[in-house]
């Protein structure tokens, strides 16, 4: 059994439920604002604990500090709110009815583990089978699965490379976890998973015999779940463009060029390169490092969008070189604009007067690698005057384009989307509403803003069905 | 606490505590030195049958208080809390068994030549080890049992000077919203608050709603596909304003006054007829609300001090918001020069004019709207008369977004020429009419310089903010920045709000006169519990952003009344219903609870008393660590909450070689770090006693010379980072916590005592593998400088 | 074709842009260029012209209109369409840069002795002429392209690769008289100059109703 | 089975006598063993391949493609017009997409085709004989055919330009197309893995009138195949192969290098590997004999 779910029956409540889809950064915020106001809120999350992306990142710009941060402030939150329900690894199937009055068929695929589970760990030793790691993203992995990775959460099995301790020379492996884990050290809710690929082997039943709380429940199926709610806030996040579709810039086929988001997980003290900035094919110091802005983003062969965060990104990144190399890091960044708006000028400014950090103005053409190095050189046009290029670097990071998690007719209900699969508002959508990266690329700041907004509308509905006198919204 | 109270407490065996302890000497611990009126064992604490047993207790009376010694009070917090019971956490999980050190890790006291190296910390663990059950030595087993022991002190001390919190009987749910301002930004959370059922004045200075968007003639598409300007849309939102049964509107108005706190703020709205007399005060009266929503939105930059733009120079240089006025006046026809009424054949669009730049005088921030208003304006021309030629001299477009690069190109494709370059001059044309414009083109690197029929200065936001009340500590000394922010805001400064607040009568500023909240992850956290800035008085934004930005904080006013109805905490100890109790003879009228307060919650009483207000109270301890007679302190968490049960701990005499560290944790970031450390089995110094505070600005400095009189051999607070990039998520309380400890100093001296004993760090979440190894580190000092000279 | 030339600057006074919209192949698409330089990064021949696509469509912007119609730049083309597929705005720049060539001839303006430019009108002379390319004649009319002297010098030069062609089969001396040729040549020819009247005319007319 | 039918642009190059007449000689073979029929278009005219610009206008080069599709419509219908010459192929295909997407020059492209009695429908589907290989024969079928594998031959497929861009081949990728290595393997020979000059420029219709800058762009190609450690170089185009084959001496006089590579069609290797004589498979075309291919098709 997951989560005792308060809100089900309407049990104990005499307002509508929200369900709240997603459990990033905007379903969280979404699920917490509503609920501190006094409303019972179920918030799904498909993975099997909340935190989406932003437990992912290294650091927020501008302020270079830690997203988890915030994240354990809000899990503070979500303990201390009895009216709000949150199921993992639960996604939305299908959606019936009209605003204030839908029925949600919730499925929740099994995870294998009760409630009864404390955390202790002892199936995770007992446990013998090893997989790479998703939550690493795609990094270390061979080309194929990385595109795959990209592309969609699948991780590789477990045949293959053997655990990674040190990545400090050599080429970058994977990072590796047990079949029954922990996604990560600050993971919530603070329960281990079975991987279903363990399950009819031997480490099944290690896993099982290994708990001493019966917390293992192997018979565990995947179930659905019929909630009665009155408004849906959407809150799927965003996803990585695929970036090997971006054949000139050779990902997956040079080793050396990897994604933003990767770059996120190689800083991590905790991942698979212990914080070390390496170049993946050599596991060699990465000091002059590259980033390529647009990547997948304001092109036609890609996202026709601009992805608004990238620019920022790759100006934080820029501070890791220096980070771990001091004054021998350098980074270089290949730009069309450089779109750091408001008060994100200010670190742009910052950034901008460090002799170690370069700006061209060019959209790179391609890269070639080095044979003997294996050094990415990367050519191109500066266009401010007109210089041609062949730069070499350590290593190169794609600013990675921004698009919806979930798009096209993946939609359980209907919905109205613009051109690039983003959702906009429209009274057609009735009582769903969609915040954060789902209604465009967003920043987190302006996801939770969006987020804060998509609650109050989702109360409004909420309020009409109490409140007498109370219209339901309309525009 | 008048009823006798009966302590309950439950040693859990479970994740090998039973195995690397002797539970049954903790539970003779509890009920001897922990005077526990009940003590019971359990192999399974947190499961059903657990929590059971300890409901059971509860009902029939045995028991009134609970001291649950099992994991961290990170973990199983929902399991364990149990309504109206005060509820005390002994961490012996991550606390002591799943901390220990590694076999063969150097132990600080062997480094230090300890004579009997048995005595170490060390108990083998492999990685990923979760029983604990290793051979370990009796002594070994012992030190880590003592560790143990001193926490069931610890949690039995602290519970019996807790009580569960009482609400304060202060609570109002008063369902009505001030919003002050009436544009785009203040219409919409009106709007969206009376929607949500709450009833809404809008007070607004001028005569009239609308606002700056009033004033367009279009603006920029936010709804696919984003290729045309669409029309503002102010009238609808006007009439559907006007005509909401649960909205007042107050023009010509102002506020003279507030005070009072979430639930009840008194508001003092004053009727201002410019026409008579020279304030203009005609009348006023007072009114209560709930919260109150701050939209006064912004002023646009006025370049006229900067002579290269040659504002003053031309009549046909013009900043964008005269040109709406043209455009608005000329209802689509083709717009003429303003200087001689000629047609115009050619306009030049200057972006970022005033902007980006730390010259004086100039916004060093970008307002981000700019690029795509210049487009959507160059439309207005295009649109007229395609032969127009319309150039936008850019130094980056800023047009981000998916609606955003689909105006950018639409702006393409009718024919706007965008020239990336960087204007130099701009003057008079000469008898002809128009305006001379130097320029550097950056693409084709190389000066230009030609006359335009017009030439419109994209110029910038200022923030209508009021006055800045934290003006001389807020921190954004970015040198530059502030050159520039002031200088920029030449407006006379008079204050919107006018709260009574002891610290001012505005919302403090964030940067260059934004009044925004410093946090990435809440943007709307405000440091005046209840008040909240919505649209650009918050940060630079455009309309659609606005609007956004305005529902957002109508909910977030919609929460503090519900809270502020149930006397809870807003975030981040949300729902925490805890209060500061003074005891007022024994308080000094020192002040400093007052101005340390971060969030302005204490103003004084007719008699300079500290007067509390609970609403606008985010029950930090800010004030408790600052009171120098420690008169301040909250049901359950206080002085001696803490303090007891820093003196709980059994300090052995220096011949044991066992030192005492006492090292107090903000539990925001660093106790989660030590937690994670200790789930990753990293290792910290066995003769550590770590106590999680709500924020490091709690630390009342009593607490560091008692466990220094008590004889502890070190004190370690760790708390969030500090100064410009602050992560506090209580804005001041570590910078106040670092700001006392430069004053221990003088205590250690009087003490005879070295000054490393007393060290403070700031510890972020991540530093899972630092925070242990910062322990470690004081272990290794107070071996090198020896045991305490205090201890008796 | 100066007074053409004239003609042209009389009517679009000054906007370069908007001439090249109306009479240059694909012309319309200049004004959606972001100048990020892909294209000009892209190019075979990068280091060797004087202006690249990027650079040229930012000049047509600044209304450098001889300096554009003169460039090396378009004639360097070896049409590989790298930029036509690298290009985040979808311009198709290869053909852009033949319509800049062409009307740069048409306007007089087009640099006298590039190679290219001569190449390229000798190969459209030679296809109209049968209606066929006539490798043989093309090969001999380009050593002559420079001139008698130089011509000789160059067809010594190349002597052993003809005579390789040759041995190969794959150049028949033979073809210098006769070859391959379109049978229906009259029509063939009449469709040309039908097709280059209407042309002319479009652009001596001015713009087509109706087009971009 | 009935004969696959197709109509066949074949291209100036292709024509007796011309440089490319070898590849057609390869073609032929290779499509008579796959039972592919080739008619040709009657009287059709050269498509200017992307560089008769100087003197020819927009509309006039148009109407050059605009007329070889009439006439196939007329003569050929409902026959794919397959072209082997990449540059005849990208410029029929654009020109048909061209007027697809423009009424108004399609208009007066029909009025221009009406001088020579002809009519456009422009319903015809523009391929290349690799597309033709690939969609409608397939590898496994094209493998069923092999005679004498080509063991022991090392290639480097060189796609060049306009076979690959802007259209190149469904499926594939601009960047690195894999369908010359996977036909060379189809064919039993082993292909250069990540061969870095596989879709770079050889100067194109430039080599006659910037010689030195192509040929230092064909020296690179060259090189990467010579570092791959390829036998020869195989190629889908007669612009490319005739540019990387001829002019190796003149390169080995201005760089001092010793080139001697050979470069085939893949028809020519498909010819080869299918049995065919030296002579059919058009061996006795290339200026550098490609010796190895000899010893191959010499074998009883």
């Amino acid at each position: 059994m997951p989560e005792p779910v308060p809100g089900i029956e309407g049990a104990g409540t005499d307002q509508g439920v929200i369900l709240v889809v997603g459990g990033g950064i905007s379903g969280i915020t979404a699920a917490l604002e509503a609920t501190e106001a006094g409303k019972d809120v179920i918030l799904i999350e498909k993975r099997p604990f909340i935190g989406g992306r932003i437990t992912q990142l290294y650091k927020y710009f501008p302020k270079l500090c830690h997203p988890v941060c915030g994240l354990e402030i809000n899990q503070r939150r979500i303990k201390a709110s009895p009216r709000l329900s949150v199921l993992t690894m639960a996604s939305l199937e299908s959606l019936r009815g009209t605003a204030g009055d839908y029925t949600a068929s919730v499925r929740i695929a099994p995870r294998y583990v009760n409630d009864r589970c404390t955390a202790c760990g002892a199936c995770a030793e007992a446990v013998q089978a090893e997989f790479n790691d998703e939550f690493h993203d795609g990094l270390g992995l061979t080309s194929a699965d990385r595109s795959h990775a990209a592309s969609d959460d699948s991780s590789g099995d477990s045949s293959g490379a053997d655990p990674s301790g040190d990545s400090s020379t050599g080429p970058l492996k994977p990072a590796r976890r047990k079949g029954a884990y922990l996604p990560y050290p600050m993971a919530w809710p603070e329960r281990f998973v079975l991987d279903p690929r363990i399950i009819g082997t031997e480490d099944a039943r290690r896993a099982f015999d290994a708990c001493r709380y019966g917390a293992i429940d192997l018979d565990m199926t995947e179930e659905t779940v019929e909630l009665k709610v009155a408004a849906v806030i959407w809150a799927t996040g965003w996803k990585p463009y695929d970036a090997a579709k971006i054949q000139p810039y050779g990902y997956g086929r040079i080793p050396n060029v990897i994604t933003s988001l990767e770059l996120e997980r190689m800083m991590d003290p905790l991942g698979p390169t212990g914080g070390k900035l390496v170049r993946p094919s050599d596991g060699l110091p990465a000091r002059n490092v590259a980033f390529i802005q647009c990547a997948g983003s304001r092109d036609r062969n890609h996202l026709r969008h601009c992805s608004r965060i990238c620019c920022m990104v790759s100006l934080k990144q820029s501070t890791y070189t220096r980070e771990r190399y001091g004054d021998e890091g350098e980074a270089t960044i290949y730009y069309i604009d450089i779109r750091a708006i408001d008060r994100l000028e200010d670190f742009y400014r910052k950034i901008k007067s460090d002799p170690k950090v370069r700006f061209i103005k060019s959209k790179v053409a391609n890269i070639t690698a080095d044979p003997r190095s294996g050094d990415p050189i990367l050519h191109g046009v500066d266009t401010e005057g007109y210089r041609r290029y062949s730069n070499p670097h350590d290593l190169v990071v794609l600013a990675i384009g921004m698009q919806p998690s979930v798009g096209g007719d993946d939609f359980p209900f209907e919905v109205v989307v613009n051109r690039d699969g983003f959702i906009e508002p429209d009274p057609r959508n009735g009582a769903i509403f969609a915040a954060g990266c789902a209604t465009d690329a967003l920043d987190v700041n302006r996801s939770v803003q969006s987020a804060t907004a998509a609650a109050l509308r989702a109360v409004q509905v909420v309020n009409a069905g109490t409140m007498p006198g109370l219209e339901s919204r309309r525009d | 606490m008048a009823k006798e109270r009966k302590i309950g407490a439950y040693i859990c065996r479970g994740c090998g505590i039973g195995q690397a302890l002797d539970a049954d000497r903790l539970e003779e611990v509890a009920a001897r030195e922990g005077r526990a009126n009940l003590v019971r064992q359990h192999d399974f604490l947190c499961a059903p049958e657990g929590v059971e047993t300890i409901r059971a207790d509860l009902a029939s009376g045995e028991v009134s208080d609970v001291v649950v010694c099992a994991c961290s009070g990170r973990a199983m917090t929902s399991t364990f809390r149990f309504d109206g019971v005060a509820v005390a956490r002994a961490n012996l999980r991550e606390g002591v068994v799943w901390s220990r050190a590694r076999k063969g890790e150097s132990s600080a006291l062997a480094d230090a030549g300890s004579s009997d190296s048995s005595e170490r910390g060390e108990i083998p663990a492999k990685t990923g080890e979760t029983t604990g059950e290793a051979e370990v030595s009796s002594s070994e087993r012992e030190t880590m049992q003592e560790m143990a022991d001193d926490h069931i002190r610890m949690a039995c001390t602290e519970i019996r000077f807790m009580t569960p919190p009482s609400p304060s009987l202060e609570q109002t749910l008063n369902r009505t919203i001030l919003v002050v301002g009436g544009g785009i930004s203040g219409m919409t959370a009106a709007l969206e608050s009376a929607r949500a059922g709450y009833s809404v004045t809008i007070v607004e200075k001028s005569a009239t709603l609308g606002g700056f968007a009033a004033r367009l003639w279009k603006r920029i598409p936010d709804r696919s596909p984003c290729e045309a300007p669409v029309d503002p849309g102010i009238a609808t939102l006007v009439s559907e304003v006007s005509v909401h049964e649960r909205i007042t509107v107050e023009t010509s108005s102002k506020i003279s006054r507030t005070s009072g706190s979430p639930g009840k703020f008194k508001v003092t709205i004053e009727r201002c007829d410019p026409a008579s007399g020279d304030d203009g005060s005609t009348g006023s009266r007072t009114e209560t609300f709930g919260a109150i929503i701050q939209a006064t939105g912004f002023t646009p930059f006025d370049p006229s001090h900067i002579p290269e733009l040659g504002y003053a120079a031309s009549g046909d240089v013009v900043t964008s918001s005269e040109l709406e006025a043209l455009a608005l006046a000329a209802k689509g026809e083709a717009l003429v020069r303003p200087s001689d009424a000629k047609p115009i054949k050619s306009v030049l669009f200057v972006q970022c004019a005033g902007q980006r730049s730390s010259k004086p005088g100039h916004l060093s921030y970008c307002s981000g709207y700019c690029c795509a208003a210049s487009i959507k304006q160059a439309m207005y021309f295009q649109d007229a008369d395609p032969s127009i030629e319309t150039v936008v001299l850019y130094s980056d477009m800023r047009t981000p977004g998916s609606g955003g690069e689909d105006f950018y190109r639409s702006g393409q494709s009718r024919g706007i020429v965008f020239t990336k370059g960087e204007t130099s001059a701009i003057s008079a044309a000469g008898e002809g009419g128009g305006a001379r414009v130097r320029y550097r083109d950056l693409i084709l690197d190389e000066e230009v310089e030609r006359d335009f029929d017009l030439v419109v200065l994209a110029t910038g936001m200022v923030a209508n903010a009021g006055v800045d009340s934290e003006a001389n500590d807020t921190k954004t000394d970015e040198p530059d920045t502030n050159a520039s922010a002031p200088a920029a805001i030449e407006i006379p400064v008079e204050s919107i709000l006018n709260l009574t607040y002891r610290q001012g009568p505005d919302l403090p500023h964030l940067a260059h006169g934004f009044a925004d909240s410093h946090f990435i992850c809440f943007p709307y956290e405000t440091r005046r519990t209840g008040i909240y800035a919505a649209g650009p008085v918050r940060r630079p934004m455009d309309i659609a952003q606005a609007r956004e930005d305005a529902t957002g904080s109508a909910m977030k006013a919609i929460q503090a009344i519900e809270n502020a109805g149930r006397g809870r905490a807003a975030h981040p100890r949300s729902g925490d219903l805890s209060f500061p109790k003074v005891r007022y003879d024994g308080c000094t009228q020192c002040k400093r609870c007052t101005v340390e307060c971060p969030f302005g919650a204490i103003d004084e009483d007719e008699k300079r008393y500290p007067l509390f207000n609970e609403s606008r109270c985010r029950r930090c301890g800010t004030c408790m660590g600052a009171c120098p007679v420690r008169v301040i302190s909250f049901e359950n968490y206080s002085i001696d909450t803490v303090g007891q049960q820093i003196k709980s701990v059994e300090i052995p005499d220096e011949t044991e070689n066992k030192p005492r560290i006492l090292v107090l944790a903000c539990e925001n970031d660093a106790w989660p770090a030590l937690d994670m450390a200790a789930r990753l089995r990293r290792s910290w110094s066995v003769f550590a006693r770590v106590i999680p505070i709500r924020c490091l600005g709690s630390v009342n400095t009593i607490w560091v010379t008692d466990a220094l009189n008590a004889g502890y051999d070190g004190v370690m607070l760790m708390g969030c980072k500090s100064g410009e990039n602050y992560q506090c998520h209580f804005v001041k309380g570590s910078e106040m916590a670092q700001y006392r400890m430069t004053k221990i100093d003088d205590t250690l001296e009087q003490l005879g005592l070295e000054k490393e004993r007393v060290i403070t760090h700031e510890v972020a979440i991540t530093d899972i593998e630092r925070a242990p190894r910062l322990i470690n580190e004081m272990e290794r000092t107070i071996a090198r400088i020896g045991p305490s000279p205090l201890k008796f | 074709m100066s007074e053409n030339n004239n003609e042209m600057i009389e009517r679009y006074r000054g906007n370069f842009l908007r001439e090249v919209e109306d009479n240059v192949e694909e012309g319309e698409w200049v004004k959606m260029c972001m100048q990020c330089g892909v294209c000009s990064g892209s190019c075979p021949l990068g280091p060797h012209w004087d202006f690249g696509p990027q650079t040229l469509f930012m000049m047509i912007r600044a209304g450098k209109r001889d300096e554009v119609l003169a460039a090396e730049g378009p004639w360097m083309c070896t049409s590989c369409y790298n930029c036509i597929v690298r290009c985040p705005r979808e311009l198709p720049i290869t053909h852009i840069m033949h319509g800049l060539a062409h009307y740069a001839v048409r306007m007089g303006l087009a640099p006298k002795n590039q190679p290219t430019r001569k190449f390229s009108d000798l190969f459209w002379k030679n296809l109209k002429a049968d209606g066929r390319v006539n490798e043989l004649r093309l090969g001999i009319s380009l050593y002559f392209m420079h001139g008698f002297v130089d011509g000789i010098k160059t067809a010594l030069k190349k002597a052993p690769l003809g005579l390789g062609m040759v041995r190969t089969k794959r150049m028949n001396p033979m073809e210098f008289f006769g070859g391959h040729k379109v049978r229906d040549r009259k029509g063939f020819h009449r469709m040309l100059e039908k097709a280059e009247e209407i042309e002319s005319a479009r652009i001596e007319k001015g713009p087509r109703p109706g087009a971009e | 089975m009935p004969k696959r039918q197709y109509s066949f642009y074949p291209g100036c190059s292709s024509q007796k006598g011309a440089s490319a007449s070898n590849y057609l000689t390869s073609v032929e073979a290779m499509c008579d063993e796959l039972d592919v029929e080739l008619n040709e278009i009657p009287d059709w005219n050269c498509c200017s391949a992307s560089i008769g610009y100087c003197g020819g206008g927009e509309l006039p080069r148009l109407a050059l493609s605009a007329r070889n599709i009439a006439l196939s419509e007329e003569h050929n219908r409902g026959q794919d017009i397959v072209a082997t010459c990449a540059a005849c192929w990208l410029a029929t295909r654009e020109t048909k997409e061209r007027l697809e997407e423009d009424d108004d020059l399609m208009r007066e492209t029909n009025q221009a085709l009406a001088e020579a009695g002809l009519v456009l429908e422009n319903t015809t589907r523009i391929r290349h004989m690799v597309e033709v290989l690939i969609e409608d024969i397939g590898y496994e079928e094209m493998g069923r055919h092999v005679k004498k594998p080509l063991e022991g031959m090392k290639i480097a497929g060189y796609v060049g330009c306009q076979t690959n861009r802007p259209f190149g081949i469904e499926g594939e990728s601009f960047e690195n197309p894999m369908y010359l290595d996977k036909l060379t393997e189809t064919l039993g020979a082993e292909s250069v893995k990540d061969y870095d000059r596989k879709v770079s420029c050889c100067g194109g219709a430039l080599a006659f009138s910037e010689p030195e800058k192509s040929q230092a762009l064909i020296k690179e190609i060259i090189e990467a195949a010579y570092d791959g450690g390829a036998d020869m170089i195989v190629t889908p185009c007669p612009v490319c192969q005739m540019n990387v084959e001829i002019y190796q001496d003149e390169i080995n006089a201005k760089y001092g290098t010793r080139f001697d590579m050979p470069v085939a069609y893949y028809s020519t290797l498909m010819a080869v590997a299918y049995g065919k004589t030296p002579k059919q498979a058009g061996l006795d075309g290339h200026v550098i004999r490609a010796k190895k291919l000899e010893k191959i098709a010499g074998k009883g």
